[in-house]
């Protein structure tokens, strides 16, 4: 391609003029701005600076992410596609790919919870089906302040509304997700949705514009005035008295469209009418465009008027800007653009062409025939600069991480009631209250429902399946960014191989605060080396992800978040284990050991208000080593169950397993003697366990096959009657409660402050 | 005090796509009603309520609009009384 | 044995029922809503999802599509006619089934499995059922909160057109069994001659061991061995 | 032809079930407006469409709430002419 450079071109009448404020208003430091003027050889009209002010902020050009996620592994024999496309593609087996990707809203939801989450999973399903894969599950990882906020509980009940409504509408099951509830979150929400797709390999299709003279055609929904901005806003921090006027206009989600949207799109791949698909996503056609003749290596060249609007006067600014949902770009083969019209139409969509791809290398828009932009197209997507930051931690974290916490390793009082306390925790409770507003059963592929380790969903007409989790505790990554981040990985692989999942790779979503200040940058770069770490030892690349930084109010940062989506592979659907105690009588074998942590637990948060501490330490070689008996003792079906010690540490997990459902739960009685003060032994979160129930028959060769694989593993105790109760001793200590109380604890928690009727709390 | 009943309607906010709306249109469109260029879907709420006076009534209904009737990003909202207003009686 | 499944914009079940009537042998073949011409089927089946979106009301846009008018045909004719979920609505909406459903009760969707009394085994399309029997199946709805005037819910009870009821797992009537506030515990219904049966919760995903429960396949062998004998 | 704008408010018939008016309700008793006795919950529906005269305008709003825009069986409407009416030409 040439070395295109800019065209002169008069500036539009009616458009501002552009001063110092307005290019900070795009978000363009003074250094960006010139860098700019350079690469056009002249100053930008008030278009063009539209267009370079959303591929260069953050969401769009990973100024401050791209050089840390370049260290992250990416290859694998099983990845056909890696990072760079609209999502992530692994094959799965019998000629099966599964593509699969995260994607944050989460300024838009602290904004309009409902529309803001609903048009979140809009936009990742629209992320997988462009690559000609059907969606088959949806996941959603949530972050929140306490419940005891009205306004928590706003945006929690509009999220998990918006959430429900428009993957329900559309027909795509949830298969899982996580919620944490903690003042770290108080005044940023964090709205991740991850979607699953699957597709025969063949049916692969790239967003690539090629071949010169192509049409381009707009497909869906028709462009308004919404969301104009919403990439540069995403980038930015909020602030409480933020000018009304200065957010962008919500984005309301039609979830109907979309799935006339998924079908017309699905045919017009098969159809082979057209040679790339893009969604229109943030930053709109400018985004979608440009990307496409950045991966192309080509040009394109757009007529504003032809684009279909929905509102009058749009400008040329505000249709390029524009984040409508439910649209997308087409490249059509020349010649076939009444094919792609007559699917659309069978759907009842619109499809218009707006322009076609060009040999020069430009980006070019024209008004009426009139050029009103004209930018040389790979340094719009390619030039954002980047930024190496330097990062150093905040004292006040490294003080907070070595707080003394042995006075908080004495129980208070009674500790059958410190446990009922713990399990009925938000963030240990069950989440039913969540996921009984989702389908979870259309497509009839659903094996494992939310609720479990790991969701998964079976692939028709093989013995196959595919499984994913999302996982993160901010907690741990605010204490050690890097365990955390770890941590984050490892309990994301501990999830998969619970059911009998191979892991096998990694979609990620990096929410963290204002990354120009030095402790947040620290945070997010240990971050990304952990992420790295954990996923070289798992043999789990990543494929993709998402950035959400200034996820920050009034200059307070949300914990940092880095949110692991993992997708892992079931060769043998009949082989799968789930979390919940199945038979009284069978043993309970508690794998891995206890490394005495008690930082950053439930437990230091419900009983003393308190997020500190040493979080757990991770071993990377010894969790493969627990992952990999737990997998082979899946494959020789020795388990009866497997379970994940995780939030609330290991008596939640025995409480979860014991309660699987409430439908017909079961008792224990376990003692456990370690050199631990019992507060650590039960409610300590150290990684690398995993809970059993196995048949005693089976409990030497379950305890032959830890040996084998130099797995701790230890008899914990048996699984009784309901009626047995939930008993436990832990060295001196002991704790007992009835099924009823535990299962009251348990359920009732999330409903109980949610359903209290109420208002809007804004 | 006496009993009011008050009408509120709350609507989509101009500008903001509609979805329901849109449906509508379409399917009115398509049942042969040409002449239909635009529909827009909101609430339409009813409130029967005790009150000192009919604008006391107008005004708490205000606020509840803006509390927990409409949505305050996407809505907008007017309220107007219907009815007679009759002795409430204690 | 042909049975066409219709697809209307925004259906999504529509595949799941599709496989369910293929599973039981029976000749499934989708029609989408703007195709007409029932001639050659031996049963309808409406599926659940969103039809335009449930905008307005659920069923209500759908209701005017061209295959409807050839539904009501078919169904006046006797020809079996099976509406889940949203097909169910869609029922309502157009006048073959009595009665409108209403908003859940709680206001929100409500996803999860139920538990279902069978309390008539002797329609087109449950005498492969006892009666009596229990079922699991699972519910996936917003707008399942089954409401019609006096006269109409008095004749369903005396004729015995109610099909399903809501029940906890032992077959009782008992609080919280009931997911969305419905009348009676209405969970299925039936026209006065019992060829059309609508009902909210979705059989068609109670058809494997590996996927929860294999209660809903007696429906769809009802139902083949119905048109079968006929 | 001109233009007019039609206001459609379609409530749920009385003594029938309005869940959505029941949530409404106890939401605003626990919220403290205690006088609040009652809350129905409808829709407004706001047609723009040409027609002959404002009659004819009502007339076919009319007979599209009866096809499509209320629900007979629970269900009741009304239809207003709100705004001016402009000539929308050709
Ligand atoms: N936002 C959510 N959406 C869907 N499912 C959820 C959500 N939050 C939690 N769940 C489900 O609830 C179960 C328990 O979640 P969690 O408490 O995070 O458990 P764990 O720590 O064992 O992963 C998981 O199966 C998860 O999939
Ligand atoms: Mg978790």
């Amino acid at each position: 391609m040439t070395n295109a450079t800019a065209m002169p071109v008069p500036p539009r009448e009616g458009d501002p003029e552009i001063t110092a404020e307005v290019v900070a208003d795009h978000g363009l430091s003074p250094e960006e701005y010139e860098r700019v003027q350079r690469i056009m050889g002249r100053d930008p009209t008030f278009t063009e600076l539209g267009v370079f002010s959303a591929m260069w902020s953050e969401h769009c050009g990973y100024k401050n992410s791209k050089r840390l996620l370049q260290l992250l592994p990416t290859k694998a024999p099983w990845v056909i596609q890696g990072p760079g496309e609209n999502a992530g593609v692994i094959d799965v087996g019998d000629g099966f790919a599964l593509a699969f990707k995260i994607e944050s809203h989460n300024h838009p939801s602290a904004v309009e919870p409902y529309q803001g989450a609903a048009t979140g999973v809009g936009g990742i399903l629209r992320d997988i089906f462009t690559m000609g894969a059907r969606p088959v599950a949806v996941l959603d990882s949530l972050r929140f302040g306490d419940l005891d906020s009205g306004r928590v509980r706003y945006l929690f009940s509009g999220v998990v509304s918006g959430v429900g409504d428009y993957g329900n509408c559309v027909g795509i099951p949830n298969i899982g997700g996580e919620v944490q509830f903690d003042r770290g979150y108080e005044g940023n929400p964090i709205v991740n949705a991850m979607c699953l797709g699957l597709m025969k390999h063949e049916e692969l299709i790239t967003a690539a514009a090629t071949g010169g003279g192509s049409p381009l055609m707009a497909v869906g929904a028709r462009t308004g005035r919404d969301g104009i901005h919403g990439a540069t806003f995403a980038s930015e921090e909020l602030s409480e008295d933020a000018d009304e006027s200065s957010r962008p206009q919500v984005q309301v989600g039609d979830p109907f469209t979309e799935k006339l949207l998924l079908e017309a799109s699905l045919e017009l791949i098969a159809s082979g009418a057209i040679s790339g698909i893009q969604d229109m996503g943030a930053a709109g056609i400018t985004s979608s465009a440009s990307e496409m003749a950045g991966r192309g290596g080509s040009g394109v060249e757009l007529e504003m008027t032809d684009v279909p609007v929905r509102e009058e006067g749009m400008t040329p600014y505000e249709i390029l800007l524009s984040e409508s949902q439910e649209r997308m770009l087409v490249v059509a083969h020349p010649g076939r653009e009444d094919e792609v019209r007559e699917i659309l139409e069978k759907w009842e969509l619109e499809a218009a062409v707006i322009g076609q791809v060009t040999d020069d290398g430009k980006f070019r828009i024209l008004e009426n025939g009139k050029v009103v932009a004209d930018i040389p197209a790979l340094p719009l997507t390619d030039g954002c600069p980047t930024y190496e930051r330097e990062g150093k931690e905040a004292e006040e974290i490294t003080a907070l991480r070595e707080m003394d916490l042995s006075e908080h390793m004495i129980p208070e009082g009674d500790l059958t009631k410190t446990f009922l306390l713990v399990l009925g925790s938000p963030n240990v409770a069950s989440k039913q209250w969540i996921y009984h507003q989702y389908d979870t059963t259309v497509r009839t592929a659903t094996t494992v429902r939310p609720g479990g380790d790991s969701g998964v969903v079976r692939i028709r007409g093989t013995n196959r399946a595919v499984a994913a989790t999302t996982d993160c505790n901010g907690r741990f990554v605010y204490l050690e960014p890097r365990t955390g981040a770890l941590a984050a990985v490892a309990e994301a692989a501990r999830n998969l191989v619970c059911v009998g999942a191979l892991p096998t790779a990694i979609t990620n979503n990096l929410n963290f605060g204002n990354p120009l200040k030095a402790h947040i940058y620290y945070q997010l770069r240990e971050s990304v080396l952990g992420m790295r770490d954990a996923c070289s030892a798992f043999e789990t690349p990543v494929t993709g992800g998402n950035v959400s930084l200034f996820n920050e109010t009034d200059g307070k940062a949300i914990y940092p978040t880095p949110v692991i989506g993992m997708v892992g592979v079931i060769d043998d659907v009949s082989k799968i284990t789930r979390h919940a105690f199945v038979n009284a009588g069978d043993d309970i074998v508690l794998l891995g050991t206890n490394t005495g942590e008690l930082g950053g637990s439930e437990y230091l948060y419900v009983t003393a208000d308190l997020v500190a501490g040493e979080p757990p330490s991770v071993d990377l070689e010894g969790e493969r080593a627990l992952q990999q008996a737990v997998l082979k003792m899946n494959h020789e079906e020795v388990l009866n169950s497997a379970h994940d010690c995780s939030e609330g540490g290991l008596v939640a997990a025995l409480a979860q397993c014991a309660l699987g459902d409430g439908e017909a739960p079961l008792g224990i009685d376990v003692a456990i003697d370690e050199d631990l003060r019992p507060v650590v032994s039960l409610f300590g979160e150290s990684q690398g366990r995993i809970l059993v129930s196995v048949s005693p028959e089976n409990t030497d060769q379950v305890l032959a096959l830890a040996r084998r694989y130099e797995v701790p593993a230890q008899k914990i105790g048996t699984v009784t009657a309901a009626d047995g109760g939930f008993s436990m001793k832990v060295r001196d200590a002991s704790l007992s409660a009835s099924m009823a109380e535990l299962a009251d604890a348990y359920f009732g928690a999330i409903p109980s402050i949610m359903d209290a009727p109420e208002g809007s709390g804004s | 005090m006496s009993q009011y009943r008050l009408e509120v309607r709350v609507k989509p906010r101009p500008g903001l796509l509609d979805p329901q709306g849109k449906a509508v249109h379409h399917s009115l469109n398509s049942l042969g009603w040409d002449g239909v260029s635009d529909v827009r879907v909101g609430k339409a709420i009813y409130i029967d309520m005790d009150a000192e006076s009919a604008d006391a009534a107008l005004e708490a209904v205000g606020v509840m609009c803006r509390k927990l009737l409409a949505n305050p990003v996407t809505e907008d909202f007017e309220v107007s009384l219907v009815g007679e207003a009759k002795d409430a009686g204690s | 044995m042909k049975v066409a499944v219709i697809t209307f914009p925004g259906s999504n079940c529509d595949y799941d029922l599709y496989k369910a009537a293929q599973q039981v042998g029976g000749d499934a073949t989708f029609m989408w809503h703007r195709e007409r011409g029932l001639a050659g089927y031996d049963a309808v089946l409406l599926p659940g999802g969103f039809s335009y979106g449930d905008y307005l009301r659920a069923g209500a846009i759908a209701r005017m599509s061209p295959i409807m008018a050839d539904v009501i045909t078919f169904a006046n004719a006797g020809g079996p006619v099976l509406g889940i979920c949203n097909g169910f609505q869609i029922l309502c909406e157009s006048g073959l089934l009595p009665g409108a459903l209403m908003h859940n009760e709680s206001m929100k969707f409500q996803s999860k499995d139920v538990f279902l009394r069978v309390e008539r085994a002797d329609t087109l399309f449950t005498a492969d059922y006892e009666a009596g029997q229990i079922l699991r199946i699972p519910i996936a709805h917003g707008e399942g909160n089954y409401e019609a005037d006096k006269e109409t819910l008095e004749a369903l009870e005396s004729e015995g057109r109610v099909v399903f009821r809501y029940v906890d797992s032992s077959g009782e009537k008992s609080e919280g069994a009931n997911p969305n506030g419905s009348w009676h515990d209405i969970a299925g219904i039936t026209n006065e001659s019992g060829n059309v049966l609508g009902m909210m919760p979705h059989p068609e995903r109670a058809m494997e061991e590996l996927l929860g429960s294999t209660d809903g396949i007696a429906l769809f062998t009802s139902l083949v061995a119905s048109l079968q004998t006929s």
